[in-house]
């Protein structure tokens, strides 16, 4: 393999292997899942490592189809690491055994970052524009994923610059970026309840004749119904291990039961 | 009101490119929100589809595809939401409780696609073993196609075609069947919520959570992006204090002043 | 108004369940808060009871018997606040004023009586060495009801058979002295607040009293309850962080993530 | 001692005694304080422990007969512990040693928690309710504190099940516990004063002929009167060694006179 | 409106005292909320001056004279702010922006003095070496008073002499042009904050801006007292931790409580 | 200079010392900045240490005519710092090299401290009574800052009373107070934003012919306007150089523009 000539890619080619790697979800299955995209994505730019030498464009893309599944930003910068290792001759062992170690502890932080975070304070701050009526909702979400989707450019440059040194970095910030990103995710789910769960008796539900029950919770803390219900659901879910599937339905369930009585 | 066949057919197109998105997960155009929007602008009704992308949005937040899961379809319950408000007359809310059974049917046939698709590894290998690039393109390719159809499929015969029996269904249901409906739909979004918590609530941030409650139920805003802003601080000043004190702990940070 | 037989016998009982429940301190329904509520239906005037509840309670908020001392009797202040407004008819910012000397009565009788149920001790000392189970349960038994008695007979003396003296002395108060007793009514809170902070604030916590002060006068708020659960949340973030720290001396915490 | 027989004490005994420790006040005295409460809730445990040797019941009872003072649940959890260890058939002096030095620092712990924290928690929360002339006040109160009463049964069973592991207990997080109450402690204070604490001087009050008093202070900083005004007394009580009675006296005769002069 | 001879000399005066201040920096007399509050005694209108000084101390606010630099004169601007807006009529926010003419003037001049006054070095040298202790105090009032004068005279001129030609200017400025002033001038306490932020504003400190933002955005209060008073808990709160910190790294805090 | 016969100073001469310390600036000028007034602060203590030693004053003096630069509070700390030295018959050299390294980091701390934490505090204070139209304003900004001014008091004696100690002090919290001062400024500087930076569309300026363009920052962020403003200006001044005069008249040559073109 020592023998081997390499060409060298460019700036501009691992940005373009970065929008290309957009396809890793692409012929997703229970086999191997992501392995189709991620290959495809690093395909062309084997061929243009090892030009006319299909030989090692082969080998190149049989070591990245195997079984992988991480989240898709860290995909990209995973694909420009693993290019930058190509490119410097690294043993392809080396290569697999450095995938299939990060890919995981990868999809934890990009999970964090992008579906537990990003995606529920895009969401907050699009529907209480769409509940004004402004069709700045789905435009500010529009724009905000736009930006989250080619964030992947840097992500694919970032791998593909730090090529081994990205192993220690990512040992080093993992646990302190998803433990910020977990504090960020929570708080804003806290402050959703209030406004986004709607969990209130009507005026007509009263005990002793007039009290209205939605008046006594209120004045005790407004809003502690709809934090009790989902702290139940969240109970559920972690400890008696419903799932969403049933939550629902037992929702719908329980709420035309609650509607046929008045009390909802 | 009735769903034209062009308007079936725009539909369906709106389906067939949010499912693509919705694969690739790249530009997040397949959430309710979204969807929801085209939908709304396709039946001439936007307000409709700003309302019912903020219901069904909310419902389907946490209901993710972590981990190679595949949920409730957010894609295929945002459309059907829409619909079935602008079909039948009733609320966003309820119409995200009657959406529901639409949502179930793309969730399984996600998982059946997904299932067969474990197929297409033995071509793909092959594929590698030549090196051969745009053969591997023109697979991925027709893969996504495939699974884009289906959705597309799945909407006009579930917004077009069965319209009428769906608007007779709902129109034969009690007003506190609706009513009931409604209420589901103002509680669904406490699941996405729920859903949320169980990957990110840990012992360590529990305190956020009612920190965040507190401060929205108190303080008049119009949105949560001031209460992100705080988040993100809050975050920030602590990863600053233990990079202090590792730097601390390590030898003599604090050296700067004199 | 005037109080009925009836009614001061009641108002003993009420002493009589309250004095044994602060010997006890175990429900705290001895408060002000309670009793005054009790008060107050014995009476006939709920709402009275309810209002001179509040003003009483927060004035003895900080009269604790922390380490054993006695304080102002809070059960006889709450009780005679409530009869005193009642019958003469003034605020319950001003009655509260006008009790303290029956709290001041309460709390001098209270002494005694701890000083003299000192002689009991030698009992005591014999039935433990007998070994005797139940004359010990006697003998406690027998010490409680006599202090819960004394309270009985003094409310009943205070608020029935002196409330006509009182009412007359009452009504001859010119109306800047009532109104200084309603003042100083709204000034006694004070009192009980600079108790707590005597012993809970230290420079530590200093910050958090501002904290607090800042967030209540500027977020309107409806109850102290969410500063409580915002106060925990800090707390419990803190207690976190200090164990995190230790942790992180000792060697090595952070472990978890690759 | 060795060869004294005892009986196994069950869950149902714990949870019976630690009903039985509210007496623990009950004949209360300046010569030893608590010491008839607190022996008479083990005594029925003793005898139940010895049997018909009355002779170890007696020994036990008066083992416990001496000064003690602390607080109320925590009193409970110490009964626990000294059943266990009485039950494991412990060195009597021993046992007199442990509650001696754990009297005092449990007393600071409870006193923090229970005094300064539940009290005056759930104290403005009645207090509001009630000024909304709502019965809910006086109802909630007593609701949370049939919940601290009941919370002494845990506590007993805590200091039974942990026996002479208590200790260690005590001294890793008493300081850390009484800390975290003082926080909540002060802060609750601190946004009490507003709310319950009604300094401010009449609109008729005013200086230059037109400015009122009240006015300067409100745009200054709204209730800083009320403020200024606890610290005060807090200086009083902390400096100059001003006790309750005196303070109470003086702001009574204070405000007659501010009134007279209607000043306030 | 015209200012009169006296007004003029007295506003010359209000320069003189302003200016010795300015050079000692020691009442913040000098400052515009304070030289525009007396100018607006001396031209009859008290609130003019309070509301131009209230304009120009914002807009100057980061505008110091840190490690010896000269800035756009605080003390000019804020008097020439106040007399352009008497005598031209226009509202606060413009003749701010107006008076900046003035302010820079008064910038160059104090830098051509402090240049000049390089030479006394050479008189204070002989002066030590002779120890004579009152003539240093002399020559130093001199400079001093040859500095307020300078100010004096400018302030004389600019406001009263040629009074007449800047209210012809500006009575001649097209709306849009005086509307522009008055934009700049809403625009200008931008400046002076982003000059406090190049030396305060660090990486450990950032998210403090932006939490003082959003409480100031979205809780309605009189002025920063409040949103201070948290700043300065927060401070507090770090430096006790800090030290705690300390302490326990060097061995063993905590060893109170039992 | 062992023979040297000294007169002690008593605790009045220094607060003497201190008030006269506000003569500083008198006299500054770019060749040696404050040397005047720091020499001339101290030359009557001088005088009053050696009596009709002339010699020894003159000594004394000329060893003070340096160059010095820091701020007002802290060059009092200073002098009474120096006095200490002189009166103890400390070398001079020494007391020189002293005051060449202490009066860096106690500008950058009383700078901290004065102008960027006092000063805006107060202004805005002072600023929003103003807008009331009350004449509270600037009476409460002279009442802060005569405080700050007679501090200048305690500081002369603290850096008397010090000693030579004041090193050690001043290297264990200089950095602390500045943090500390930073947070503190730069809180207040993001509350100042929004009250006090007016950029705003004006409701007659709108998009696709209805939509008016403030009501969609107000929507997403109210003052994100000011704030992003304040941040613009902040980058120009920080990475590009920008000075105030600069700013000054670019802001008011754009404000004219787009008030010509009716956009604000
Ligand atoms: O959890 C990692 C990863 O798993 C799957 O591949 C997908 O569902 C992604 O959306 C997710 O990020
Ligand atoms: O301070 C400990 C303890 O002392 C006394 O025994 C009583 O006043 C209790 O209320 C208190 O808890
Ligand atoms: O920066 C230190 C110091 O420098 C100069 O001497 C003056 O501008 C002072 O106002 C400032 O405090």
């Amino acid at each position: 393999m020592m023998t081997v000539s390499r060409n060298k890619l460019t700036k501009k080619d691992i940005t373009n292997m970065s929008l290309l790697s957009a396809v890793l979800q692409l012929g997703f299955n229970y086999e191997r899942m992501q392995a189709m995209g991620f290959c495809f994505t690093m395909a062309p730019y084997f061929k243009k490592i090892y030009g006319d030498n299909t030989e090692e464009v082969a080998a190149a893309m049989t070591n990245n189809i195997d079984f992988i599944n991480t989240e898709m930003h860290m995909a990209t910068f995973l694909n420009g690491l693993i290019l930058s290792l190509e490119e410097a001759g690294e043993d392809r062992e080396l290569i697999r055994n450095i995938k299939n170690g990060l890919f995981g502890p990868l999809a934890g932080l990009g999970d964090a970052i992008f579906w537990f975070t990003l995606l529920p304070i895009s969401a907050a701050i699009a529907v209480s524009l769409n509940k004004q009526g402004s069709i700045l909702g789905p435009i500010v979400y529009m724009v905000i994923h736009f930006f989250g989707a080619i964030s992947r450019v840097p992500l694919g440059h970032l791998g593909y610059n730090l090529g081994t040194n990205a192993i220690d970095l990512i040992r080093d910030n993992a646990t302190a970026i998803t433990k910020a990103a977990g504090v960020l995710g929570v708080m804003v789910v806290g402050a959703l309840i209030p406004s986004y769960v709607n969990f209130s008796f009507p005026e007509t539900f009263v005990i002793f004749d007039v009290v209205p029950v939605q008046g006594i919770f209120d004045t005790i803390l407004p809003n502690m119904l709809p934090l009790g219900f989902v702290l139940f659901l969240h109970y559920l879910i972690k400890n008696k291990n419903v799932n969403a599937v049933q939550l629902i339905f037992g929702i719908i369930v329980v709420s035309i039961i609650l509607s046929f009585f008045g009390i909802m | 009101m009735e769903i034209t066949l062009v308007q079936g057919l725009l539909l369906a197109l709106v389906a067939f490119i949010g499912s693509l998105d919705q694969q690739m997960e790249v530009f997040l155009i397949f959430r309710p929100i979204i969807v929801c929007f085209f939908s709304g602008i396709v039946l001439g009704d936007v307000q409709l589809g700003l309302s019912s992308g903020a219901v069904a949005e909310l419902a389907y937040l946490g209901l993710l595809t972590i981990g190679g899961t595949v949920p409730p379809n957010p894609l295929i319950a945002g459309i059907m939401t829409t619909v079935i408000a602008y079909t039948s007359g009733v609320s966003a809310e309820a119409a995200l409780g009657l959406s529901l059974p639409f949502a179930l049917l793309g969730q399984w046939i996600g998982m059946i696609l997904s299932t067969l698709y474990s197929g297409l590894m033995k071509f793909a290998d092959d594929i590698c073993a030549r090196g051969d690039v745009a053969a591997l393109g023109r697979l991925i390719a027709l893969a996504a196609f495939g699974k884009a159809l289906v959705s597309a499929v799945v909407i006009f015969l579930s917004a077009y075609l069965i319209q009428e029996p769906i608007t007779v269904l709902v129109s034969q249901f009690p007003e506190w069947l609706i009513h009931g409906f409604r209420v589901a739909g103002n509680l669904l979004p406490g699941v996405g919520l729920a859903l949320l918590l169980k990957v990110m609530l840990k012992v360590d941030n529990v305190a956020y959570l009612f920190i965040g409650f507190i401060i929205a139920t108190y303080v008049e805003m119009g949105n949560v992006l001031p209460i992100a802003i705080i988040a993100v601080c809050i975050t920030f000043l602590s990863y600053i204090n233990s990079k202090d004190r590792q730097a601390y702990d390590v030898g003599g940070v604090d050296d700067d002043g004199i």
